[in-house]
């Protein structure tokens, strides 16, 4: 069922801030169904990179093009209707709204919006809101069976690495095709980051076709869990492949991971 | 030509009163990223303090306008420097975590309570209070044209205090500082900057600086009221906005933009002078479309 | 969640609008000066004691939102029964529904979109002339009241683009400079009555004036009772309509766009299409109440519509507690009330007023009741 | 325990003020003006007056009842005022109203007055409509409308050879008011209207407009509004070297607006309804017992029609009892009755119509009656004359 053609691929993309190069002309691919490492020392660009692949700083030049469409300079909203949704490296979770309200944000694009639907039709909405429930339930449960049963509570009261799986489920209830997720496991133990990982190749499996760009810190994780990796040195691609490969490459060990 | 060099005149003093007032709001945002909007009432309160100084100078004998006029300056400005920290010590600074907006509506609240003070308390608050003419009067006609020394001696004064207060911001420690805080606060007390020292000391710079304005704006009109300060708060809020909120040059920018969509409104423009402000505040919420972050984006304050 | 049996809920509504209507009863009766500060504090105090202990709140959740609803209309119409021949103490209550409703409004585009409003009072006041211009014809009034709502909003939208691309304190510059300049345009231009204001007709329903006065069951009733259930009416239906879209999709749309633009946007939440319905739906909720209040009052000028008649809206929302329901209701009562209760201080009025008003922002920031999260909706969260 | 003891205070001082004050029979009034807000100047200068006239009819020992002052405060704001009407009407308690000076609240409060039946006396509202719009018997005024105050103004600034006027009026139906009447008075008799400016009442700087006005070179600047707006322009005519007339309304005729101005008063031309409360023996009276009270604030320009109001009120009560459909049709036989402002009739209208119009000019810091100032016998000249 793969084609041989790349879901996502970039050329020449750049992105100035002011004086400053986040992006300097990157050339990037992402297979489909592969979980792609990116890696880079901090301020090489890898989450101006998400940013700009999902329409919050239009790219100053380059394209992106995300199954065979130009992106590039798309909104955020058409983004993620495309089929790309995200995580933050700092957790946007709305704290004052429920669990079930932010997984419902994640969801947006499947629900009804219209005025008298949602204020006469109450009977239907119910059934809506029960499904919505019902699917971020079996989201939750992947993670953690606990949390699932915490659909309606506040997200202020939920434990630190519970709002992280809630983050990841919220991008997760869009049924995305491209997962972005920004250093997922800041914060966590390495107990609690192995878990994590562990749960999203469960998602993985369990949703047929998803791909992922992971962008985090922790080498074992990269190690473990991707198919490859890309590494980013100012705004550009230093090297690419297996972490086998690109951990014995030379410039990469002496850029970024500090090795001589 | 007379004429127009006459509105030129009127529009630059209004202008710089309005700038004046708008560089409260612009170092106050900076700081904090607040708005304090009993900042007009301050103004008025300041006119009065000065006003209440020259009574006592005249009846302690002082006749010569000189020394009246060091003791008005001095009295408002101080005063209002005091009364401005203190504003700051108690309805800004404690709600710094609450909604940005409940400051806006606590201080619109405080002004209030200063307005109603002054008209209450003050002798005769509630009708219009004369304001003597300390400066010398000398003038110059050129046709429709009236030059007036007092005016051209004010202009200066505001000018220099504009002046005065770009290089204490970029020359001296205390203006570092205040920078400092305005980029980030955090940074600025692992540098070991006492924060809330610095804020409430801008707090008294800029109510300072509005009480200035108020001496100034009971010179020029020889006539205070106590219900002048709410649309001068508006306005010069206007004029920091439109100019960009943190932004020292945009406040002046603003000030004198302001005055002269004013002054247009009520010359140039085919309808009648009544709508002037009509004019102006249209004028502003197209600007703002056009530039939602001020003429002059932000660049004291103001994290992404 | 626990599950109340029915007689239980309903028995603790009823003791719940009892309390509140005991309450507002007691407000609305005092008239010396010491009454009024004995009755104000016998409400702070039962306030205060009932959410000490919890009682209050427990109440609150026992009867559920609901017979809680009915209960409260309920006391408000034994309320007007009680005070049928009071035509003034009916118009402080319907005029202190009309003002909730509009808050409801600033409600709207406040707590649940994050757009500030500080021209609530020129909304209320396009509601106002459209219902002095309309109402004065042969159009059945409940079109006019419609058509002010529409008016108001369709004003509203000239200040969509601005209010979109603007945020925060910019925005609401954009909102504080057309209250001042939609007043001065009133005052300046005769086509609308100029400084004069216009004469209104009184709100005639098939037929039915309310202006009249007259004998029902042997009493004579003033017809303020009638506005006053009128008011309620429209009172109960904004309620009812804020709180179902705010249980739906659209308020979950409508907080994430408020807590995180950024965030919304990554998950395709058009930012400018929930602001508009916002903006929108909210102008024509406080229209609506304008053209009803304009009708009431038989006269309209622009010194009503001043900026700070804007600012008592907004600070009635924060007061109340952003976000709050019923904090809301509570604050739009007070702040009608107070004042007027104040009259006997003649002059210092206003001052104490704002002082009030000053304490309750520094000492409570989060208003009288604080922000509760959106309830779920759909049978699973019952 | 001390906590009962306080109670018990509490209740003690109820009851103490709750006993009644004297063994007459205490009759209600409702005083309603602007106490907050821009004019509350005159506002609380109507209160005083009205509480003055109240406190020396209370201490006549002839008269029939104890009168008891309600204050309300419309705040210039036609629903606040509506709101305050009701409440005076529907207390059954108040017998009849002191009322209104803004002319756009009491235009708004008519209606309200004839649904409760209230009988009021409107102190300090100038415009026609608040009584001549309707044909409610409830509603009456001691003092004039603009109308007549307009005419005198335009007869005796003609008299005096000007004829060439620039109209400053602010935007409330108040400047509007008089710019409509005025120009309507001046252009037949040959006056010209060279421009027209409009102002907000809250506007500080006039000198866009006054520099417009300089270059049409007009003999007199008539100003239609209020003290405050009045000492602005007259300051600033004089910053732009302005050398016309400063012709003024009753809005600016008190001691303020000579106070604010010092010798830039000098000159002022200004017009009131009434007569001079200092040439009639009640005025005299009126201003002595004035200054006995010490009130905080002035009279102001009004301050007389509202003593003289309640005064005609609270005489009409004695003579007819508490009630207020007696009242009613007591006041409309109101014929020539004396007043400290001159004397009162009533028309079908309940208008004062022997509102006598008197011209002022400021003299050596006083308003003096124009028939007696030194400009008038030509000792000194108005500004181009």
């Amino acid at each position: 069922m793969t084609g041989t053609a790349p879901l996502l691929s970039t050329r020449e993309l750049t992105r100035h801030f002011g004086g400053v190069v986040a992006l300097a002309g990157l050339d990037l691919e992402v297979r489909r169904g592969e979980l792609l490492g990116l890696i880079g020392p901090n301020g090489s660009g890898k989450t101006t990179f998400f940013n700009v692949l999902t329409g919050i700083f239009p790219p100053t030049e380059g394209d992106i093009l995300f199954a065979g469409a130009s992106i590039a300079r798309s909104t955020p909203q058409a983004v993620y209707r495309a089929g790309i949704t995200r995580t933050f490296q700092r957790s946007r979770l709305c704290l004052e709204l429920s669990i079930f309200d932010n997984l419902a944000i994640g969801a947006h694009g499947r629900l009804e919006h219209g005025f008298v639907f949602n204020v006469f039709r109450r009977k239907a909405l119910g059934r809506q809101a029960d499904e919505i429930a019902a699917a971020g339930a079996d989201l939750l449960e992947v993670f953690d069976p606990p949390l699932a049963r915490r659909l309606h509570e506040p997200m202020a009261g939920v434990a630190m690495i519970d709002r992280r799986r809630v983050e990841i489920c919220r991008a997760l209830m869009s049924r995305p095709r491209l997962l972005l997720l920004d250093e997922p496991s800041a914060g966590m133990t390495a107990d609690e980051t192995t878990r994590l990982m562990d749960d999203l190749l469960e998602v993985r499996r369990r949703f047929g076709e998803l791909t992922i760009v992971l962008i985090e810190h922790a080498m074992s994780v990269i190690q473990r869990v991707t198919d490859r990796c890309v590494v980013l040195n100012y705004g550009r691609k230093l090297c690419e492949g297996t972490f086998a490969e690109v951990s014995s490459d030379p410039e990469v060990r002496r850029a970024y991971l500090g090795l001589r | 030509m007379d004429l127009l060099a006459q509105y030129v005149m009127n529009g630059v003093m209004l202008g710089l009163m309005y700038a004046l007032v708008a560089l409260g709001f612009t170092l106050f945002f900076g700081v904090l990223d607040v708005v304090q909007f009993a900042h007009g009432d301050v103004l008025t309160a300041g006119a009065f303090a000065g006003l209440a100084a020259y009574a006592v100078a005249f009846h302690a004998g002082v006749h010569s306008a000189v020394p009246q006029l060091l003791a008005v300056v001095l009295a408002a400005t101080l005063s209002m420097a005091v009364l401005g920290a203190v504003l700051g010590r108690t309805l800004v600074l404690p709600l710094k975590s609450a909604p940005p907006l409940n400051v806006l509506l606590a201080t619109l609240m405080g002004g209030t309570v200063l307005r109603e003070c002054i008209r209450l308390f003050y002798p005769g608050g509630s009708q219009p209070q004369r304001f003597p003419a300390l400066l010398p009067s000398a003038s110059w006609s050129l046709g429709r044209f009236t030059l007036r020394l007092d005016n051209v001696l004010m202009i200066l004064a505001g000018v220099a205090l504009v002046a005065g207060l770009s290089l204490l911001l970029r020359r001296t420690r205390l203006g570092l500082q205040i920078r400092a805080v305005a980029q980030d606060e955090e940074t600025a007390r692992s540098m070991g900057i006492d924060f809330r020292l610095v804020v409430l000391v801008t707090f008294a710079i800029g109510s300072g600086l509005a009480a200035f304005a108020g001496v100034m704006h009971g010179l020029y009109y020889n006539e205070v009221n106590f219900s002048s300060g709410l649309l001068l708060g508006v306005i010069g809020f206007s004029a920091a906005v439109l100019g960009g909120l943190g932004s020292l040059g945009g406040a002046v920018l603003g000030g004198f933009l302001f005055a002269g969509l004013q002054t247009l409104g009520a010359v140039a423009l085919p309808f009648a002078s009544a709508y002037k402000d009509v004019f102006a505040f249209a004028v502003v919420i197209l600007l703002m479309t056009w530039r939602p972050t001020g003429l002059i984006g932000e660049q004291l304050g103001e994290r992404v | 969640m626990t599950a109340y049996r029915p007689a239980l809920r309903v028995l603790s509504a009823l003791a719940l609008g009892a309390v509140i209507g005991i309450l507002i009863y007691g407000l609305l009766a005092a008239e010396s000066e010491k009454a009024v500060g004995l009755v104000l504090l016998a409400v702070a105090l039962t306030v205060a004691a009932g959410l000490r202990t919890g009682v209050l709140p427990r109440l609150a959740r026992a009867a559920g939102s609901g017979p809680l609803l009915g209960s409260v209309a309920l006391a408000g119409v034994v309320l007007i029964a009680v005070f049928h021949d009071d035509p003034f103490v009916l118009l402080l209550v319907a005029r202190a529904l009309l003002v909730l409703v509009a808050c409801l409004g600033l409600h709207v585009q406040f707590a649940d979109a994050g757009v500030p409003n500080f021209a609530g009072a020129a909304f209320f006041g396009v509601g106002g002339y459209t219902a002095a211009v309309l109402g004065a014809g042969e159009i059945p009034h409940l079109l006019v009241l419609l058509a002010s709502g529409a008016m108001a909003a369709a004003v509203g939208s000239l200040l969509l683009l601005p209010l979109l691309r603007t945020r925060g304190h910019y925005a609401a510059l954009i909102t504080i400079a057309f209250g001042l300049l939609f007043r001065t345009f009133l005052e300046v231009n005769e086509g609308l009555g100029g400084p004069q204001g216009l004469k209104l007709p009184g709100l005639r329903i098939l037929g039915f004036a309310f202006n009249d006065d007259r004998q029902l069951l042997g009493l004579e009733v003033s017809g303020f009772a009638f506005y006053c259930l009128a008011a309620g009416v429209l009172a109960l239906g904004a309620v009812w309509l804020v709180r179902r879209v705010e249980r739906s999709w659209l308020g979950v749309s409508l907080d994430a766009v408020r807590l995180d633009e950024t965030a919304a946007a990554c998950f395709g939440i058009s930012l400018g299409r929930w602001k508009i319905a916002a903006l929108t739906l909210g102008n024509a909720i406080v229209g609506v109440a304008g053209g009803l209040s304009a009708m009431m009052v038989g006269f309209i000028a622009p010194n009503n519509f001043t900026f700070q008649e804007s600012l008592v809206l907004v600070s009635i929302l924060l007061l109340g507690g952003l976000g709050n329901l019923a904090g809301l209701a509570a604050a739009a009562l007070i702040v009608v009330w107070v004042p007027e209760k104040l009259q006997p201080i003649q002059e210092f009025r206003y001052l104490l007023f704002s002082v009030l008003v000053v304490l309750v922002l520094v000492l409570r920031p989060g208003g009288l009741v604080r922000r509760r999260a959106r309830q779920a909706f759909g049978s699973a969260a019952a | 325990m001390p906590r009962n003891v306080a109670v018990l205070r509490v209740v003690l001082a109820l009851l103490l003020v709750s006993l009644p004050a004297s063994a007459k029979e205490t009759v209600k009034l409702a005083f309603i003006g602007p106490l907050t807000g821009g004019n509350s100047a005159i506002g609380l200068g109507g209160r005083n007056s009205a509480d003055l006239a109240v406190k020396i009819h209370n201490a006549d020992p002839k008269a029939k009842y104890q009168y008891d002052l309600v204050v309300l405060d419309d705040e210039c704001k036609p629903d606040t005022g509506v709101q305050v009407a009701t409440k005076a009407g529907a207390d059954r308690s108040i017998i009849a109203g002191v009322t209104h000076y803004c002319s756009v609240v009491a235009v708004a409060t008519v209606d309200t007055f004839h649904r409760l039946g209230l009988p009021t006396i409107v102190w300090g509202a100038v415009l026609p409509d608040i009584t001549y719009g309707h044909s409610y018997k409830e509603i009456h005024r001691v003092n004039g409308t603009m109308i007549n105050q307009n005419e005198t103004a335009a007869k005796l600034m003609l008299k005096q050879g000007f004829r060439r006027w620039v109209v400053i009026h602010d935007t409330t139906d108040y400047g509007k008011g008089h710019d409509k009447y005025f120009t309507q008075f001046v252009t037949p008799g040959g006056g010209k209207i060279l421009g027209d400016f409009g102002v907000t009442a809250d506007q500080q700087d006039f000198t866009a407009e006054l520099t417009q006005a300089k270059a049409l070179n007009p003999e007199v600047i008539f100003f239609g509004g209020l003290t405050p707006i009045g000492v602005r322009i007259r300051a600033q005519m004089d910053k732009l070297g302005i050398n016309a007339q400063f012709q003024g309304t009753s809005g600016i005729v008190n001691d303020d607006f000579i106070k604010a101005l010092g010798p830039l008063a000098e000159g002022v031309v200004a017009f009131r309804e009434g007569a001079p409360a200092e040439k009639l023996p009640g005025g005299k009276f009126f201003l002595e017992k004035y200054a006995e009270q010490k009130y905080p604030n002035p009279p102001e320009a009004y301050g007389p029609f509202a003593y003289a109001a309640a005064k005609l009120l609270m005489d009409t009560i004695d003579k007819v009892g508490p009630d207020r459909k007696k009242v009613i049709s007591a006041l409309a036989q109101v014929k020539n009755v004396d007043s400290i402002t001159g004397p009162i009739t009533f028309d079908d209208h309940g208008q004062n119509t022997v509102a006598a119009i008197t011209a002022y000019v400021v003299q050596d810091g006083k308003w003096v009656v124009w028939e007696d100032s030194e400009y008038a016998s030509g000792k000194r000249k108005l500004k181009g004359r």
